[in-house]
């Protein structure tokens, strides 16, 4: 149904014909034809865009949009036991309000002193990360954590001065895919498996593989298959004693119950925000590197770092630590790039850590084992059904482990999904070592009361 | 607001908000969960967080919002090559439903057709935006398109064989488009400008070879002078067998005017946070949306949204892709926002979006240019695109004020000022981008300050010396930030350097 | 499921036991129990309250709200003919930004210094809606239209100097039962009919029942069967001529195309304002009383209304006109009372009408009339549909009459909402005179297509 | 910000939003639909609104909502009685949620079932809170809950045949106890306070006769002093076959402690904004729910709503009801976010907010008394419930500043503060409610502003005078407020009896 009427577009005021024409006869032009003089016409898109007639108003918007939209299914409308790198956790309301506070959500790159909320709010968002990981220096937030890892992994090599790195144990295939394409042409990477009894780190296919040529190991903790590593000390000494750096990448909503990667050793820790009270978004990030403060790894960083520093009235200032290390500075001889990242994802994770504070970070801990060892323990009574895989424990995801069923991975999701519920994440494609195998995962968000509506499906699908 | 430092509110107990609790009968049937956590791993102090009230915490991060500015509290137009245009606030209803927010990227295709739809859809605009054939949304943002581009140039030459290690870009194209391939492991030459601005066709020529994989040009440039002969570089380039990839963070000029298929681009990206709209959040998250011509479909970041009948998926069977450049598919909610922007505007407006922007660009550059102590770069070019970089080097000269001094003054005047992407070539430079949202009153007014500023320079150098004088802090000690001794990135550090207003331990 | 942690509440900080301590030793008490001496045991409650378990966690909460929300639909989940007295029209996004920032929605009751933004939105709003309806002055927001209505009487018998009013023509019923309390006790009541040929004011009955007694006329325009009351001009010359006072209940979305009352001769003009950018809400609303500035009349209302001012240092300042005339300043003599209305909603309105602009304003009424007559001119062929029940122009309301179906309006209706339409208001109660009548609305968000599936729909049913 | 009017900042042409279109085809069938209208009430002149792009809107709101102060931006106790405490964002969801914000009250009640439910189980938690036994939501604020009861004491005793027009409240109770039944035709006996402050007992039986209707009373009042002998107040009035209605404004400290049912009332209403964290709004809309005993079920205004079986409706069947206060059936806004607020703090959560907001007020009451010049009425009250009403008197008497002078002062520390209710009996009052919502370190920082305030008024004289320094405005000259001739309460009535910036034509 096209409109009938002469169109002054909300978002483009001076598209009024009267705006229009004084300003043309400011500039002496008869048309805005007139100022594309450069753009010659073998360059000029012929005809129009055939683009879909548009909702010139709102309510028509909402209409076409909502009814798109509506074609989604969201984890509130469902029970969801997805996790493999992207978490639904509780965003507390608050988070939601200040990100979308027009000051912040409509910000961008201005100066301390007209945009010091946006400065402060980011220093802010970096200490409350280090007393979490227990460091003191982190970064402005990357596009996400596998980037952190990328990035952490190049710093290891400038640092060390080599470049290959290992990569140890059961490592997320969707992360360790971007990983590769920020290292490719410039490191190479071995891999070490994991240990098939304990899910951990393969202490001996690592040591066979450490050698004088590898500027670091990196290992997720918990690992993608959920068991807490509990090698890391061992593990960063074999590093070390190498010369090599050891990179940790870890879940932050782990760190009010599990000790920081930087107690065991890691020289560099890192890890995908999103847990920290960002909603997933079909998989959104925000990606943090942090170690310790130290001058010949602050200047491997290619991140944004802000301080706090004095001003002359004596209020708390901020600005950028070593400007001339970004390639906003200096392109043209950057080691890595730095660009629009994910700030306003850093400030909700700053609202967060200020919202749950240490109290709410232990028990986010408590109720994730909780939970974790009620469906295990709910799901170990159904027959067939196995969730001791690995003898090691778990934090938040685990491997339930059909093979003794019968069934295929595939074919309880599609039962599942028939009640409501999003099962496991099927990693039998992914670890075919596993067999039919899916990847658990169990926050605060999932009720024992979910739980219990789970094994009853199950059971009642395997039986 | 004097406001502190979120840990000086800290309260010993207080909380902001509690977690679901699994109940006496769960810890009944499996302990309190933390004791089986192995000792060496349990952590047993607590993070050093604050303890705050709710109450508390939106209070204190209210009070910094309120000393940040957005394009919804000023005229947003001095922060050229960001477009700060306006993002609609019924966009933002869509993204924060839970039907965007709440969804999980590995979740049953047929729960996230809706996801999918967008996503292809907006595909499909872009086939007309654009001219090329497919499209990635994986990108975060504009550098991160870069980088998608400089992987799929690395990917093709491998698959074709060819040993091509060299990046040319120009000196007014985006930082990122030397950054990134360079970050990527390619030579990068940076053209220089010839005395229209424009990038030297010689240089070209002659830094041209069989080693060269890509060229990476944004056009217009930061100047906002529009490449006439972009085609015989991109011509020359095809000719050597390289790659022509097209940065179009500068596109919100050319919407529905040009494009880059007839400019023979082979790859392409877009700031789906600039030019169409999806606000900037103090810098990200964003989307620099990829675009290819159809034989380079197999090297793009796997996966690819298709459509089968009515049913939208996820192709992952890209076995020559580049690989992946993010974790999952993108930001969804800037993919939502700049479709449901397109579809507001539709074709026509689309296109009148672009042509007002270059008129109020050409507005504000005959206002400016009639600003003593400011010109502009290559002023032979009369008609700007959609952004102009200015210069105070004349003022600079007459009064020893700079642009760093505009920058410091105009924060009195509750707006924002950006001096220039680095190297300054163009001496003291600025960057002004009108975009299509402002109104006229808007860039008058935005113009006046200008104006003013540059009236106090030369008769009230005293104003200038202090400033700014309204902002929440004054002159901040950038030494320290190059100190390693000094410097505090954290609270932590801070703590450990510093007692009490920064005195040194 | 009982929570097993010792509670801190987010909403209580200082129920914190570390601080409770330090308070209490700061006051010299042992505990709280010791502040309540005032308060006698046996007016204490015996016992806790029996509350249901709560939801301490905002997931917890949501969880619970969705569950019980989800059982209402929505006019976005269908397709609405509601109206009397209660409008879906489109309402801007930036209408609903504005008033849930913390700023507006937080605040109440500042002075002319610190909450100077409410006092200008709150001018601009009496502003906007003086330029709508062509006059001086306008109100702070009432409660409701109906209680603008009710204020208005009153305020016409105090400056006439009599008790009696009369309530010409349809009149919504819901309405005039709050306008009777309002009345209840101080002022009486006269009705007067509505035409049964054209709807609109029986002026043989009125000038039968007007006479020197009588303070005040008050009609709806449209009325509440939806007719554009033509006779405003005449009604007001009867009523002026003896004396008493023209009121009229003018429904504010149509004043873009039809007359606003003060140029028809009306005194006093009042209305709901939740047609302008308000959201439905299961009926919530806000009066304006409107009127010219005439200090007689301005001194009669009961509400704030707020002049500008200037300021020593020449800022748009702003203040309370005539203070010592409210309830606040003059509890103990006043003539009515003031106090937390519905002031958001005048910011809402006065967004709204900013947005809306004049051209906004008359495509608003050229939508709803260009729609109403495509639903009236559908609904027409339908066997035994009638449309035309009065001889006069309608806008945005009209009476659908099922009488020649030989089908009730609650059947009709109950048919539609298995399809997904809610149909007309039935008002056969309500007017039996009209038999099985139903009063449709159709606005702006009512789109071409959707009056078709209506109408398919009342085919299908009533063939 | 230095914001314009609004019609100042008007451009011509220039559009905000856009209507739906209902397209050629229907304009073809139906005509422009305006012509229709009969012509002596077709408006052909366009309403002289501001023209804006929708950008320009929201920036110039913006910016006055940056010239407001919320209860989520400062340290709101300085609005005694008003009880400014957190109102949780987590409710704001629920609001705006489709499900709430679009439903219409002629739905049918199959689709409405949601809101239905919580009217209903908000009045099941009010059974206990108060005690009562029937609710109804009608009401859109405290004033408009007196309305409800000054309505069903006209209704009962209509219906009883009993002739009775005299209502008793007390100098400390709300304004609205006395103007509203004022306004409802009773005559009003307003009491004086006792030597204690409270409602001086043998005036009161004094006033009581046959006469009486109805007492309305607030308790603790507006002193924060609680009246013990409350229940020989209500013992007498029913003694005299008078109706007791408690107006619960102040009922923040009573929650789980003390009701309206121990205290033998009939009546009660509460303010949903206040005690039960629905946000002020700037001044509503909001809820008065209105509480009755069974025997006075059938005078509250109609309909109520019901539940049979798991099904809830709307019952209109009161023939005594006293009619409607408002149309349809309430703010569904406020009674949602009631409800949620209850239910996120159960019974215990309840009485730990009003045992706090009594820790709170007794804690800075004991603060505020050692401020120089500053006292509290009845002071051998030690302890008070969740409000105190101070007095500048001293301060005053020493230095000629008194609590106007300090009011124009706080706004420059970015906070609130407000006299008290007129009439001011206890010399230069102010009232501070400090509620639960605050911390520690809140109360502290706003007790450190009234100190300082006093230092200045007894020690820096002219930086008092010249108050406020920092707000948006300076002194306003309020002469103009009452003067016919210079007020301007709407902008075309100032372009009538101004130019330029007040002068008069």
């Amino acid at each position: 149904m096209s409109c009938c009427r002469k169109i002054v577009h909300p978002y483009i005021p001076n598209s009024s014909p009267e705006t229009k024409k004084e300003i043309l006869d400011f500039i002496g032009a008869d048309s805005i034809e007139e100022l594309l003089v450069d753009i010659p016409q073998e360059l000029r898109m012929k005809g129009d865009m055939d683009l879909p007639e548009p909702c010139l108003s709102e309510a028509e918007l909402c209409r076409h949009m909502d009814s798109i939209l509506e074609k989604n299914t969201s984890v509130r409308q469902a029970i969801s036991f997805l996790g493999a790198g992207c978490y639904s956790h509780q965003v507390p309301a608050i988070v939601d309000e200040i990100i979308s506070s027009g000051e912040f959500l409509t910000a961008y790159a201005g100066e301390p002193y007209e945009d010091h909320g946006r400065f402060q709010a980011m220093f802010e968002y970096q200490s409350m990360m280090a007393e979490l990981l227990d460091v003191d220096v982190c970064n402005v937030p990357t596009y996400d954590g596998a980037q952190a890892a990328g990035n952490a992994l190049r710093m290891a090599s400038r640092i060390v001065g080599r470049k290959t790195v290992i990569m140890a144990g059961a490592i997320n295939p969707d992360r360790r895919k971007v990983v590769e394409t920020y290292l490719d042409s410039i490191l190479s990477i071995k891999t070490v498996g994991y240990d098939g009894e304990t899910g951990l780190v393969d202490l001996k296919d690592l040591s066979e593989k450490l050698d004088e040529t590898v500027a670091a190991v990196f290992v997720e903790n918990p690992t993608y298959l959920g068991a807490i590593e509990t090698q890391g000390q061992t593990i960063s000494e074999m590093a070390h004693k190498i010369g090599a750096m050891f990179v940790v990448f870890v879940d932050p909503s782990s760190l009010g119950v599990l000790q920081p990667p930087s107690r065991y050793g890691a020289d560099i820790s890192c890890g995908d925000i999103q847990p920290l009270g960002i909603h997933m978004h079909y998989g959104t990030g925000g990606g943090f590197i942090a170690t310790a403060d130290d001058p010949k790894i602050v200047e491997e960083y290619p991140s944004r770092l802000f301080s706090v520093a004095p001003t002359s009235h004596g209020e708390w200032g901020f600005g950028d630590v070593l400007w001339e290390r970004t390639s906003f500075a200096n392109r043209d001889s950057c080691k890595e790039f730095v660009g629009t990242h994910a700030a306003l994802w850093g400030i909700a994770a700053g609202v967060y850590l200020a919202t749950m504070g240490p109290k709410g970070m232990e028990d986010l801990g408590r109720e994730i084992m909780q939970r974790s060892l009620y469906a295990k323990k709910l799901l170990s009574s159904v027959p067939g059904v196995k969730v001791d895989r690995f003898k090691s424990t778990s934090f938040k995801e685990f491997v339930v482990d059909l093979n003794g069923t019968g069934k295929t991975v595939e074919e309880l999701n599609r039962y599942l999904l028939d009640k409501g519920i999003f099962g496991g994440k099927d990693i039998s494609k992914e670890f075919p070592e596993l067999g039919q195998a899916a990847l658990y995962c169990v926050t605060e968000m999932v009720s024992p009361r979910d739980i219990e509506t789970l094994v009853e499906a199950i059971r009642s699908f395997v039986e | 607001w004097d406001e502190p430092i979120i840990f000086q509110l800290s309260e010993p107990g207080h909380r902001g908000i509690l977690l679901p609790c699994a109940g006496s009968e769960v810890e009944a049937e499996v302990g309190d969960g933390l004791s089986s956590i192995p000792s060496s791993m349990r952590r047993t102090d607590l993070p050093e967080l604050p303890e705050m009230g709710q109450l508390q915490v939106l209070r204190h991060f209210n009070h910094l919002a309120q000393e940040n500015l957005g394009v919804d509290y000023n005229i947003d137009i001095g922060q050229g090559t960001c477009t700060m245009k306006y993002s609609p606030k019924v966009n933002e209803g869509f993204v924060s439903s839970h039907k965007v927010a709440d969804i999980h990227p590995c979740q049953d295709q047929s729960t996230v057709q809706g996801a999918l739809e967008i996503m292809y859809l907006l595909g499909e605009c872009f086939k007309e935006i654009c001219g090329l054939d497919y499209f990635s949304m994986q990108p975060g943002g504009g550098s991160h398109g870069a980088l998608a581009m400089a992987s799929m140039v690395k990917a093709y030459f491998r698959d074709k064989g060819e040993d091509r290690d060299e990046v040319i870009t120009t000196f007014y194209s985006h930082p990122a488009d030397a950054a990134v391939p360079i970050a990527k492991g390619f030579k990068v030459t940076v053209l220089p400008p010839d005395e229209d601005g424009l990038p030297d066709l010689d240089a070209f020529k002659a830094a041209l070879s069989e080693r060269t994989a890509a060229i990476f040009f944004t056009n217009p440039e930061d100047t906002g002078i529009f490449n006439s002969r972009i085609k015989e570089f991109t011509g020359l380039a095809k000719a050597a067998g390289a790659l022509c990839c097209y940065d179009q963070a500068n596109a919100n000029g050319l919407l529905g005017i040009a494009r880059a298929k007839e400019a023979d681009f082979d790859l392409s990206f877009f700031n789906l946070h600039k030019t169409f709209a999806s606000p900037h959040g103090c810098g990200g998250p964003a989307t620099g949306l990829v675009a290819a011509r159809d034989y380079l479909r197999d090297y793009l970041p796997a996966p690819l949204v298709v459509k089968n009948g009515d049913t939208y998926s996820l192709d992952w069977d890209l076995p020559k892709s580049c690989g992946k450049v993010k974790s999952f598919y993108g930001t969804l909610p800037s993919i939502i926002r700049a479709y449901a922007w397109i579809m507001s505007l539709g074709a026509d407006g689309l296109k009148e979006a672009s042509m007002i922007a270059i008129l109020n660009n050409n507005y504000v550059m005959k206002k400016l240019l009639a600003i003593k102590g400011l010109s502009m770069a290559y002023p032979h070019h009369g008609a700007r695109i959609e952004q102009v970089r200015y210069s105070w080097g004349k003022m600079k000269e007459d009064t020893g004020f700079g642009t760093g001094d505009v920058q410091r003054r105009i924060a009195d005047f509750g707006t924002h000022y950006w001096s220039s992407h680095e190297p300054w070539v163009i001496p003291e430079p600025c960057t002004i981008e009108p975009s299509e949202s402002y109104s006229k009153e808007d860039l008058d007014e935005y113009c006046a300050i200008l104006e003013r500023i540059s009236y106090e320079c030369y008769n009230e150098p005293e104003t200038i010396k202090g400033a700014p004088h309204n902002s929440t802090i004054h002159h901040v000690d950038h030494d320290v930030l190059d100190d390693p001794t000094r410097w505090a990135i954290t609270w932590k550090a801070y703590k450990k350097k510093y007692d009490g207003y920064f005195n040194k331990k």
